[in-house]
């Protein structure tokens, strides 16, 4: 049963370690709707907090043949079939030299698709979000590591997720209001 | 120091996302329209005059032939404007106090020729020659829209590139030759469409199209026939698309 | 300024027509008002813009002239003007050409005008014009701009004010009674030399009113020396017709018969036509040259000699006394025993078709030698006609008769007519200091020139594009020049002048047929005169060859002279210096040096090094006395020790752009030395000019530079008896391309133009390129920015060098684009605004070029343009001078889009030409036929070296020239597949002779 | 990278919070910025207004005010262009290229190098819009619908000059930017007023930090190191076939790609070190940018320098032994025609002068190093010269040749995009962290695991 009251318990912790063994505990314990904060990207805590996810990467692979595709197909069309000019007796469609802007559409959209992509599926930009509610959430990007288990998790027990994430070691366990 | 934006920001964020897609394809859209809108190429706009000429009444209620006014438009490249002298050539003996016709008198008695405002107007670097087209029996309409039905001239379509090229790539959609009357020679089947209208007979889709001054879309019969005409009068399609056929 | 006065006159103007209102306006109080407080120039400037307004009047409809402005709408309405009455002959948009005849230096060249909308925009050679033959010159193509030159004079002027007809005539005529009281013995009249029969009449006629008077001719470059040459030899003045097509071997004494001698464009024809090489027709003439200085005529022998002036004369004696005519001189050292024997048995064995030819600078023996020798060996290829001048004199002297008259104050009227004495005089005469001793002095002139501003009076004089007159031309024939365009500004005739002077005024046209009236080659025969003009020529006036013996007594004069030797000589564009503020011929790279913008004193490579000199240093020039300070120009070709000044430059009142331009040699031109004499010294002065060429590579074949390039190709035509081909050896492996090209291209069925070139005809005389420039717009940019390699011309001469610096053989190849089937411009351009067209023209789009100038980085010819600036409006430092101007908006070919600021522009093969041909054929049902396009460079080049047409067609004359063995194509390496070919340069010179 | 290495990128004792504070302080202690910064900024402003006037008179002018000519097309305008490119390079190459060579000392240099990338591509684009004879139609380069149906010529080098330049820009911005988040974020949150906390709230897109986040952003961001890598190649080498396409002798040459990459990554590290050498000094950042990372920038350079001399050689070489007329002279004349002393200078500047690099004394030695960079640097423009040039001087026809002359009017130009250079780069280094924070802790975990457990471990020990 969760509870609407607070967004969520926050502990903090002063190692990046820590953390990643307070998270897999959680894991362990059950809990899913939570969440891990740190300064820097830390290896394992994805797997640590259960989460997986390539999607990244396929976006920025289709965005890349589109790229390709469209570059080509625009060269083709321009130069081949809308207005065919005779330069210098070279061919009307010659993929060497359509190779270049094919080749640099093929970037320019994977790269796009890529960052659109990674802000998108982070719900970014989202200058508000509960967590900064969080007291000292503001070390979270400088020297501080935070665990947040939500109110929306079903196992989610204000008293009882305290008791369970204090006893991670943590600094302190906070709650963050909505 | 905790939460420094409201709620609200957020969807301020989502609203700036969208806003970077629309308000510059809504620019471009809008720049494109405008540049094709008679703003820009004054299609249908008519000028002030010195006087208000009617190709209508002319042309069409009284049916004198465009070449008794624009002498020169199956022989050269321009058409032609009329000298004062051709005016008076009837206005010395009708009309010969009205009113409206006094600027064309002033330039008879002072020998100061009539300044026209200039309707249809092709950039400096294009070289169009009447004569070539008429002799292709392209009637006048073709560019310039209904000119039967104007009581002031106004520019009949929007001289583009791409509207020329249309024609100087395909010339088999709009060449045609008059079934009615097979041994007129392209230069009076050219001019001919007005008299047809004003004796009203019957007007092939075509020419109902020319007459009313809109785009015309040829058949498949119609294009086979083209083709014909075109390989008869020895017309170059690729060559008639290069530059330098307009441009020098 | 006075604002009401100036729009008062603006209203007045736009009135009437320009070229009445000037004429009453310039009495009006407001304009002599306006033009008070008003610079000349700005004054110019909306006088200017009249003709603007007038222009637009009479041609309706558009004409190319605002350049690229782009399509967009802010622009002000634009205004339809159409006629009142139209005149009957006038179809718009067509234009109509007029035979006449160009006398702007001298004797007529006949020619046909073009206009468009009364206004001249062309000038073409009349085929029918024996001075032609449908060719014309540099400077007769470029006599257009002179009648547009924004600084021509253009209003009668009393010591420098604004005055009017009336009032100068009164005063004339007033003075005029005075003179006759004692028949005129204070007056004189100055003209340049007569070759107008009716001018001849008036001449008498004024003098029969006033029979004291003198008239005297005065020009710098006359022949006198050749008149007492001819007097030497034959006891009378009679003047050679050289017939080069019947001359198998020809020796030029110091002549440049090519191109500058009367008939040099008739002369250029016979000559070329005997060059032409063909597989059937392998016979060509043989052309020995003994030189003074490099012309165009040296460097199209087979055999040249550089000798100095003097020893011209030695070398015309021994070969006199060779060919077995009495005369005493030797052999000058300078020319080699073996050379000359195998010339005279060569001359010998032709016998009848040999010729002798001498210089008209060189020295009377050597023009009675040549007499002697031409008819010794029987010459078929001369004859002696009556001179062509009507009142040929010592021209000098009478001009040193006229100075004294002035010392002893006995000259108190002088009529100066188109002469420029103040500038052009010797400089020994001090004619300037003794012309203010003249009370009255009246100048008739195109220009405000030197002499205008010492006299009280000045008339603007027409231009002959604006007047009725007549002139003979080298043969005795006689042209009718009529006008194509009222005179623009308030100019007279000469003739109308005379005749108002003498109290009968009359329109040039009744002068000039009345004079003709009263002749029986037509006489009150209209249809007579109707065919002389039509024809461009009076039929049967050619002057009859007379029977003529040679006996001279041949005495050297001047040989064996010692030192350095010091040559004057008219320069190739602006000859007297009367050309000196047109910007065609200033711009135009003169033959061999491309020297634009500039004179300097030309001496040999070996003299340089002994008087340890560089090109550009200044040096001071001493002759008798006199010194001025100019720059050394160091040209192959020279004689050592001589000194070779060129006239015509370092005006002073010459015009915007003819002013301070180059270096003034008649300073040191004396009446006793005006060609040639030794006795001059050269010092290094300290310091350079800058001179500026356009070519500034001494490329000699066989050096660094040239070193394996497969530039110009020439060759014996021996060996080309035996092998045809061998100019053409087959590539050992053919390289092919790596593309194929598209169908529609491969299988286009229509036109197919192409060009050749045959490098034998071409004399390189430049006529092409002045041509071009006034058939396509083209712009002049002025000397610094030539210097910094941005002349426009289209058309180039290419010279290059062979063998060693001091006598070179000399190669000519005229540069256009190549217009290439796998043009190197076309795929780098990023927006395709080059090309290709179906007919296989490399298409240049004007308005598409945003001017990234890879095209031309790419152009292996390197004959693409580029505006750096927008010099079609006189940027940066021609303004005024560009078509931007109004006269010169005038001068504009309505066909050619004029340029604007950064588009890459080259030769189109006047595709305005071709479509307008080809309109014309589609409209009457048929195909173009060969030669009906004919292209601006083609239609001038004298010796008819170009062949333009269909190369599908396999008849054509050009498809013909492709089929020789000796056809090739330049740099043909990287497979660019020019479309213009040349025919390789074949000489024929005497294997007798090793060289 | 072994550890033992990877200590020394980082000097000094460190925690999390002071490499944060060292890096985020000049950004948020604007009294940082002394009377180097001030005299810094003012060249570049005067440069920029340089810049400005230069830009006006020819766009009012033409280009005739430039030196260019017929025969020589392109001056100093083309060799900027390259020239400044090239020296982008070095940005992408030090964070793409070394990052998927998992080369961890990049990340003291990887922003300031990608910042220098976008200065410089800045300054190179203008060059090619600039020396259109008509650039207030240079958009026909891009394709877009008109009702003249008219397209780009897709077959022209140009062309791909537009996409190749463009899209290296918006790709090099896109990553720069990218890295930034994170630290925009720590700024975000350790700023003292709430407008600069909300000013960079804005920028930092809400970033939290959270893992979910991380996972995404590192895998978008090896992706984009990945994409930028061929990329770069690829740009060059298109700059380069805008000679290598053409027919000229000099340009017509296959050799050019590789050997102008090279040059480029040699010209952009020699500006990197030109950059980095005052300002690790100024704000105090020789922790972080050690004498290490120095040492391996030199070390590339002497690579890449090697490289380019190659070239040189076998340009040489081949133009001899095609036994192509106008190829061999074009060389001869390059070494001794009327440009001699500018082939023989660059010889010297990317030739010579390079090989003191062999010895560590040297590398370690900051003034050498600095008057090395500079020597390089003119160096590198030199063989743009030298390439653009001597080749169009003296091309096929002798009767067609020339000479170049440069005027004031290009040298403005030159001197003003130096001054736009500096001009943004000391903006940037005001108020953007110049070194990737978030990175730099992260390397700081990685080789010395958490710092303040270390430090109780030592006050643990005395404790006994």
């Amino acid at each position: 049963m969760s509870d609407t009251r607070v967004y969520g318990l926050m502990a903090e912790f002063d190692d990046p370690e820590d953390l990643v063994v307070a998270s897999q505990r959680a894991h362990d314990a059950g809990y899913r709707e939570m969440d891990a904060y740190s300064p820097f990207p830390i290896h394992g805590l994805d797997d640590a907090i259960g989460f997986k996810d390539s999607k990244v990467q396929w976006m920025m692979f289709w965005g890349g043949v589109i790229g390709a595709a469209a570059g080509f197909a625009l060269q083709a069309y321009a130069n081949g079939m809308d207005y065919p000019i005779n330069v210098g007796g070279r061919p009307f469609i010659s993929w060497p030299y359509f190779f270049p802007v094919t080749f640099e559409s093929t970037i320019l959209l994977s790269s796009f698709a890529g960052v659109l992509g990674m802000l998108g599926l982070n719900g970014l930009p989202k200058p508000y979000h509960p967590v900064f509610n969080a007291p000292r959430f503001d070390l979270a990007t400088q020297d501080r590591f935070f665990l947040c288990i939500e109110a929306k998790d079903p196992k989610f027990e204000i008293d009882e997720t305290a008791r369970f994430l204090e006893g991670l070691g943590s600094l302190s366990v906070e709650e963050v209001p909505h | 120091m905790g939460q420094i934006f409201s709620p609200t920001t957020n969807t301020l964020a989502k609203l700036s996302i969208y806003g970077a897609v629309v308000v510059p394809l809504g620019i471009l859209f809008g720049g494109s329209a405008i540049s094709r809108s008679p703003y820009n190429t004054n299609v249908g706009v008519t000028l002030n005059q010195p006087i208000p000429f009617s190709h209508k009444h002319h042309a069409n209620e009284l049916g004198i032939d465009c070449r008794y006014c624009h002498t020169s438009v199956e022989k050269t490249a321009f058409a032609g404007v009329p000298p004062t002298h051709t005016c008076m050539s009837c206005h010395s003996q009708i009309w010969t106090n009205s009113p409206i016709l006094e600027p064309l008198r002033q330039s008879w008695r002072s020998n100061e020729p009539l300044i026209w405002n200039r309707v249809n107007k092709l950039p400096e670097f294009v070289y169009f020659n009447h004569s070539i087209h008429i002799a292709r029996g392209i009637s006048c309409n073709q560019c310039h829209g209904a000119i039967q039905k104007m009581q002031v001239t106004s520019k009949g379509f929007a001289f583009s590139m791409k509207w020329c090229l249309d024609c100087h790539r395909e010339p088999e959609k709009y060449l045609y030759s008059d079934e009615a009357h097979p041994n007129m020679t392209p230069q009076d089947q050219a001019l001919s469409l007005y008299k047809k209208i004003q004796s009203g007979v019957e007007l092939t889709p075509r020419e109902e199209a020319l007459k009313e001054g809109l785009p015309y879309q040829a058949t498949a019969a119609e294009i086979e026939k083209g083709k014909e005409l075109v390989a008869k009068l020895k017309v170059k399609k690729e060559q008639l698309a290069d530059c330098w056929t307009c441009h020098r | 300024m006075n604002r009401e006065s100036k729009e008062r006159i603006e209203e007045q103007l736009n009135g009437k027509p320009l070229w009445r209102s000037l004429d009453e306006l310039a009495d009006k109080p407001e304009f002599h008002q306006y033009l008070q407080d008003e610079f000349p120039l700005q004054a110019k400037a909306w006088l200017g813009k009249m003709d603007r307004r007038s222009f637009i009047r009479y041609a309706t409809g558009t004409l190319a002239l605002a350049g690229l402005a782009g399509g967009c709408r802010w622009r002000p309405q634009e205004k339809i003007v159409p006629y009142v009455k139209q005149p009957e002959d006038e179809v718009l948009g067509v234009p109509v050409s007029f035979a006449t005849a160009c006398t702007s230096r001298g004797p007529a060249i006949g020619i046909l005008a073009t206009s468009h909308e009364n206004r001249p925009t062309k000038i073409e050679g009349n085929p029918g014009h024996p001075a032609s033959l449908g060719g014309t010159d540099a400077i007769t193509q470029a006599s257009l701009y002179d009648l547009y030159d924004p600084d021509r004079s253009q209003y009668i002027r009393n010591l420098g004010e604004i005055s009017s007809w009336d009032s100068c005539i009164f005063a004339i005529r007033e003075m005029l009674l005075k003179q006759r009281e004692n028949g005129g013995a204070n007056v004189r009249i100055l003209s340049g030399t007569i070759y107008s029969p009716t001018l001849h009449q008036q001449k008498q006629a004024l003098l029969k009113m006033l029979p004291q008077a003198k008239w005297i001719q005065y020009e710098p470059v006359t022949r006198d020396m050749a008149r007492q040459g001819a007097v030497i030899a034959f006891g009378q003045d009679v003047q050679p017709v050289y017939h080069f097509d019947k001359a198998d071997r020809i020796v030029s004494l110091d002549s440049d018969f090519l191109m500058s001698m009367p008939g040099s464009v008739r002369y250029a024809k016979d000559f070329a036509d005997r060059r032409r090489v063909r597989e059937d027709m392998t016979e060509m003439n043989r052309l020995y040259s003994v030189a003074s200085w490099p012309t165009v005529t040296s460097a199209n022998a087979d055999h040249h000699l550089a000798v100095k002036p003097s020893d011209v004369e030695g070398f015309a004696l021994a070969l006199a006394s060779a060919v077995g005519v009495s005369a005493q001189g030797s052999l000058p050292a300078s020319v080699p025993r073996g050379w000359f024997d195998a010339m005279v048995a060569d001359l010998k064995a032709n016998g009848s078709r040999s010729l002798v030819v001498p210089g008209l600078h060189q020295s009377p023996v050597v023009h009675a030698a040549a007499h002697a020798i031409n008819q010794a060996l029987g010459s078929q290829a001369v004859t002696y006609i009556e001179p062509i001048e009507a009142a040929p004199t010592d021209q000098m002297k009478d001009l040193a008769g006229l100075v004294e008259d002035m010392k002893g104050k006995r000259v108190e009227m002088l009529l100066i007519l188109g002469a420029n004495p103040v500038y052009n005089a010797p400089a020994d005469l001090n004619f300037k200091e003794y012309l203010s001793n003249v009370l009255f002095k009246v100048h008739l002139g195109n220009y405000v020139d030197e002499t205008a501003g010492e006299c009280i009076w000045h008339i603007p004089e027409t231009h002959y594009l604006e007047n009725w007159s007549d002139a003979k031309a080298f043969d005795g024939t006689v042209s009718i020049v009529q006008p194509l365009v009222e005179p623009l500004y308030a100019g007279k005739s000469v003739h109308e002048f005379i005749a108002a002077m003498m109290g009968e005024p009359k329109l040039g046209y009744d002068i000039i047929r009345g004079y003709w009236q009263s002749q029986e080659q037509i006489g009150a025969s209209e249809e007579k005169w109707t065919i002389a003009l039509n024809e461009g020529l009076v039929a049967g006036t050619a002057s009859p060859a007379k029977q003529v013996t040679a006996n001279p007594r041949l005495q050297p004069e001047a040989s064996g002279a010692k030192g350095m030797q010091i040559l004057f000589l008219p320069d190739a564009t602006i000859w007297d210096g009367r050309f000196s503020n047109n910007a065609w011929l200033q711009e135009l790279p003169k033959p061999l040096t491309t020297l634009t913008w500039d004179n300097a004193a030309m001496i040999a490579p070996a003299t340089a090094k002994d008087l340890k000199l560089d090109q550009n240093d200044l040096v001071n020039i001493t002759f008798q006395g006199r010194t001025i300070k100019m720059p050394i120009w160091i040209q192959p070709g020279m004689p050592a020790d001589t000194v070779c000044l060129h006239l015509g430059f370092g005006r002073t009142a010459a015009g915007a752009l003819g002013n301070e331009v180059g270096f003034d040699t008649y300073a040191l031109r004396t009446s006793q030395a005006p060609s040639y004499s030794p006795g001059v010294t050269i010092a290094k002065a300290g310091g350079i000019h800058q001179l500026v060429a356009t070519q500034n590579h001494h490329a000699v074949s066989g050096s660094e530079t040239m070193d394996g390039r497969d530039v110009v190709r020439s060759g014996l035509i021996d060996e080309y008896k035996k092998n045809p081909k061998f100019l053409n050896p087959p590539k050992d492996e053919e390289p092919d391309a790596l593309f194929e090209k598209p169908k529609d291209y491969q299988e286009y069925d229509g036109y197919k133009w192409g060009m050749v070139i045959d490098t034998s005809a071409c004399i390189g005389c430049g006529a092409c390129v002045t041509a071009c420039q006034s058939e396509n717009n083209i712009p002049i940019v002025g000397k610094s920015q030539v210097q910094n390699g941005r002349e426009m011309h289209w058309i180039r001469i290419d010279r290059y060098f062979a063998g060693g610096e001091d006598q070179p053989d000399t190669l000519f190849q005229p540069m256009t684009c190549m217009q290439c089937e796998n043009a190197p411009c076309e795929p780098v351009c990023p927006v395709g605004a080059t090309v290709h067209s179906h007919e296989g023209l490399n298409q240049m789009v004007y308005n598409r070029c945003i001017g990234t100038r890879y095209c031309s980085n790419n152009c292996p010819y390197k004959v693409r343009r580029f505006n750096f600036y927008k010099f079609s409006a006189g940027q940066p430092d021609l303004d005024p001078g560009n078509y931007d101007y109004p006269s010169l908006q005038l001068m504009a070919n309505p066909d050619v889009t004029v340029r604007g600021r950064g588009v890459m522009e080259k030769c189109t093969y006047c595709v305005q030409r071709i479509s307008a041909a080809r309109i014309e054929a589609k409209k009457a049902g048929r195909d173009v036929k060969d030669g009906e396009i004919v292209t601006a460079c083609q239609q001038a080049c004298p010796a008819k070296a170009i062949a333009f047409g269909n190369i599908a067609d396999a008849k054509s004359e050009v498809a013909k020239q492709k089929r020789q063995p000796h056809n090739y194509t330049l740099l043909d390496n990287l497979l660019t597949v020019p479309r213009t070919s040349y025919l390789a340069k074949l000489t024929n010179p005497n294997p007798e002779i090793k060289s | 990278m072994s550890e033992a290495s990877g200590e020394k990128l980082i000097t000094g004792v460190h925690d999390f919070a002071s490499i944060g504070g060292k890096i985020d302080d000049i950004v948020l202690d604007q009294k940082r910025h002394g009377l180097n910064w001030q005299l810094a900024f003012a060249a570049g402003f005067l440069g920029v207004n340089i810049l400005l006037i230069a830009v006006c008179w020819l766009l009012f002018m033409g280009v005739g005010i430039w030196g260019i000519n017929i025969p020589v097309g392109w001056g100093f305008a083309i060799i900027n262009f390259v020239w400044w490119i090239g020296i982008g390079h070095a940005g992408t190459l030090i964070s793409a290229i070394l990052l998927l060579t998992r080369q961890r000392w990049r990340n003291s240099i990887n922003r300031f190098a990608e910042a220098m990338t976008i200065f410089a591509v800045m300054c190179a684009g203008m060059f090619p819009l600039l020396h259109t004879g008509r650039p207030w139609v240079a958009y026909w380069m891009l394709p877009y619908p008109n009702w003249m149906t008219l397209w780009p010529q897709f077959k022209s080098p140009l062309v791909w000059d537009v996409f190749a330049v463009t899209t290296y820009f918006t790709v090099s911005v896109i990553f720069w930017y990218v890295g930034l988040i994170p630290d925009l974020a720590t700024l975000r949150d350790k700023a003292k007023s709430l407008l600069v906390a909300r000013i960079f709230g804005v920028f930092s897109l809400g970033w939290r930090g959270s893992a979910k986040h991380w996972v995404r952003y590192e895998s978008a961001y090896l992706i984009l190191a990945g994409l930028s890598t061929p990329l770069v190649l690829s740009v060059h080498s298109i700059v380069s076939l805008d000679f290598a396409i053409s027919q000229l002798p000099g340009w017509h040459t296959t050799l050019f790609p590789p050997y102008f990459v090279a040059g480029a990554v040699y010209a952009g590290f020699a500006m990197v070190l030109l950059l980095v050498i005052p300002i690790r000094a100024w704000y105090g950042l020789k922790d972080l940018i050690t004498m290490r990372h120095i040492d391996w920038m030199c070390k590339i350079m002497l690579a890449t320098g090697l490289i380019v001399s190659y070239g040189y050689m076998t340009e040489a070489f081949y133009a001899w032994y095609s036994g192509n007329p106008y190829e061999w002279f074009m060389m001869k004349n390059r070494m001794m025609g009327p440009y001699w002393p500018f082939y023989w200078s660059l010889i010297l500047c990317n030739g010579l002068v390079p090989q003191l690099l062999w010895f560590p004394k040297w590398r370690a030695n900051l003034p050498m190093v600095f008057g090395i960079c500079i020597v390089i640097s003119i160096g590198m423009w030199l063989e743009r010269f030298i390439i653009v040039v001597t080749s169009l001087v003296r091309d096929s026809l002798p009767s067609s040749w020339g000479m170049y002359y440069p005027t004031f009017w290009d040298y403005a130009t030159f001197a003003g995009t130096l001054g736009f250079f500096t001009f943004m780069m000391f903006l940037f280094v005001r108020f953007v962290p110049m070194i990737n924070a978030f990175e730099m802790k992260d390397l700081l975990y990685k080789f010395q695991g958490n710092p303040r457990k270390r430090a109780d471990a030592i006050s643990a020990g005395e404790g006994h």
